[in-house]
């Protein structure tokens, strides 16, 4: 991690507070930023300006575990996998501390696979920044599917699916969702959302619509409701215009 | 390198998913000089370009799109037998964004599945007349609103969006 | 009326979903004349025609397909209403070891990255077809291997692994 930026109540905050007294906040979102221990420790070590083969384990240890301190105290849904580095740094260190034992002191550096885990990590912890680089389809160069229409094909066959199966396609749709950094999924209720596009419909077919006539009484009070925040929506997402030329005349509703 | 006019309104036209209107082109090439009768007159050169090929532009309702001409019907119907995604997960779960989240667009559902989807989709998806176009969202290319039919509640024999199954968790995802 | 072997191939090209080989090509004709050195003798001509025009065929990993050149993008992106496929740090890493290291099992990846992986992050990478289990390893458990596939490099414009961006051992941050 060269540069943590994240941004909090509009502020950018690229680095963490010296001492480590993080508003809870802030923390929570540095913290989401690494991808685990190895990429924790990274970080320590870069901010140390250290080279990682010289692996300073004490001072690391100690800011390691005021970390992972604070993300319990915070009850921070905190990996398993940041504990268990919290031991092995522990042990490292009560070795590190034993007298050294002449024999086998040159070749057996407690510190060792630490090490070599750390770089092995960073080799494609930069791999993956590389990649991050390449151009992309869609986003930097365009290839051309599906450039010519072929001929309508003959029978289009429906597909058989039952309504159980997408809702859980969609459920799975949304969990998986979370992996991607964009989100922009919240749920709103599905009259609101079939009244969206049928008001929009009805807009394709009639220029504007006075505004009292989207809501149909015999619906109740429900589907009034229903009816105004469908157009509320609609605004929302600039999709629909309002418009009334004077006060107290018509309003009505029109297609951006 | 810069491209003649009517080499980039080949590219658009290509590489659009979409038929192109003469003002959608204008539009997109934003430039004062160029007049929607010389794009009108590109199109017509382009196609005397295509007289001895196997495509060429045709208008269609909603604007101008490439289309294989007749005679190559068997190659292309091998070729796109081995795309019938009309089974594929991407297939059902692009139906459920749609029918779940409307009006979407097709960027929305790309977001949303984090995946490129395959024009195919959409277009089977209008051919069975489950989904419509409701409108167009007011962002740059003005894309399409899909919302979904009548005929995809009566396929699944619902007589209104809510009854389609609820979900009422994902908020807690 | 008929078509050359060129104009034939021009419109396969550009009305598939996915690249096309020369070996998916001849397959499509069926012709015992025509064998894969004519075939490759077109593609090559056939670009030769796209030499000042906006868009060209290119070879990626699965095959050739026709592709924008660059000098467009301005255009071509007011024109798509892109899902921009932003991943996350953790989907790329994983992608990263795998592309780099494969054939890995997720036990692997696991170790290099000091953390459990997320499943949907693997599902995800197997949906999109950037990988596909290869084979198991001879372990307790036969963990899946994993490897990318030609499709993952199409995506990034790439024809072979080795076209990716070199990585060398870190001595040192």
């Amino acid at each position: 991690m060269t540069d943590i930026t994240a941004i909090y109540n509009g502020k950018k905050i690229s680095q963490l507070p010296e001492d480590l007294f993080i508003p809870p906040e802030y923390l929570r979102i540095i913290l989401e930023e690494f991808e685990g221990p190895l990429d924790l420790l990274l970080y320590l070590i870069k901010k140390q300006n250290i080279d990682i083969t010289d692996l300073p384990i004490f001072p690391i240890t100690e800011q390691y575990m005021s970390y992972i301190s604070i993300m319990e105290e915070m009850h921070f849904e905190l990996a398993s996998d940041y504990l268990v580095m919290a031991s092995t740094l522990t042990e490292i260190k009560s070795r590190l501390l034993l007298p050294a034992d002449a024999e086998d002191e040159e070749e057996d550096d407690p510190r060792a696979s630490l090490i070599k885990r750390l770089l092995e990590y960073q080799k494609y912890k930069n791999a993956s920044e590389k990649l991050e680089t390449l151009p992309r389809n869609y986003r930097d160069f365009y290839v051309v599917t599906n450039g010519v229409d072929s001929v309508k094909s003959k029978v289009i066959e429906t597909p058989d699916f039952k309504i159980e199966q997408l809702k859980s396609a969609f459920i799975e749709v949304l969990k998986r969702a979370e992996i991607f950094s964009t989100h922009n999924i919240q749920s709103e209720t599905l009259s609101v959302r079939e009244r969206m596009s049928s008001i929009l419909s009805g807009l394709k077919l009639n220029d504007n619509i006075l505004f009292g006539e989207l809501f149909n009484v015999k619906e109740g009070r429900l589907g009034v409701i229903v009816t105004f925040l469908a157009i509320l929506e609609l605004v929302k997402e600039s999709l629909i215009d309002i418009t009334q030329n004077e006060s107290m005349s018509n309003i009505y509703i029109g297609l951006k | 390198m810069s491209y003649s006019l009517e080499n980039i309104i080949e590219c658009l036209l290509l590489v659009s998913d979409e038929p192109l209107t003469v003002n959608q082109i204008l539009k997109i090439l934003d430039d004062k000089k160029i007049t929607k009768k010389k794009i009108e007159l590109s199109i017509s050169n382009l196609n005397e370009r295509y007289i001895d090929r196997a495509i060429h532009i045709k208008q269609v309702a909603s604007g101008y799109r490439f289309q294989a001409k007749t005679g190559l019907e068997a190659y292309i119907s091998k070729l796109k037998d081995k795309g019938t995604n009309r089974f594929s997960k991407a297939f059902l779960e692009t139906t459920a964004i749609i029918a779940y989240k409307q009006p979407v667009t097709r960027g929305d559902i790309e977001d949303i599945r984090g995946i490129s989807i395959n024009s195919n989709i959409i277009r089977t998806l209008l051919e069975l007349e489950w989904i419509k176009v409701v409108g167009h969202r007011e962002t740059p290319g003005k894309p399409e609103l899909f919302a979904t039919t009548s005929k995809f509640l009566d396929y699944f024999d619902k007589n209104t969006l809510s009854d389609l199954p609820e979900i009422s968790d994902v908020d807690s995802l």
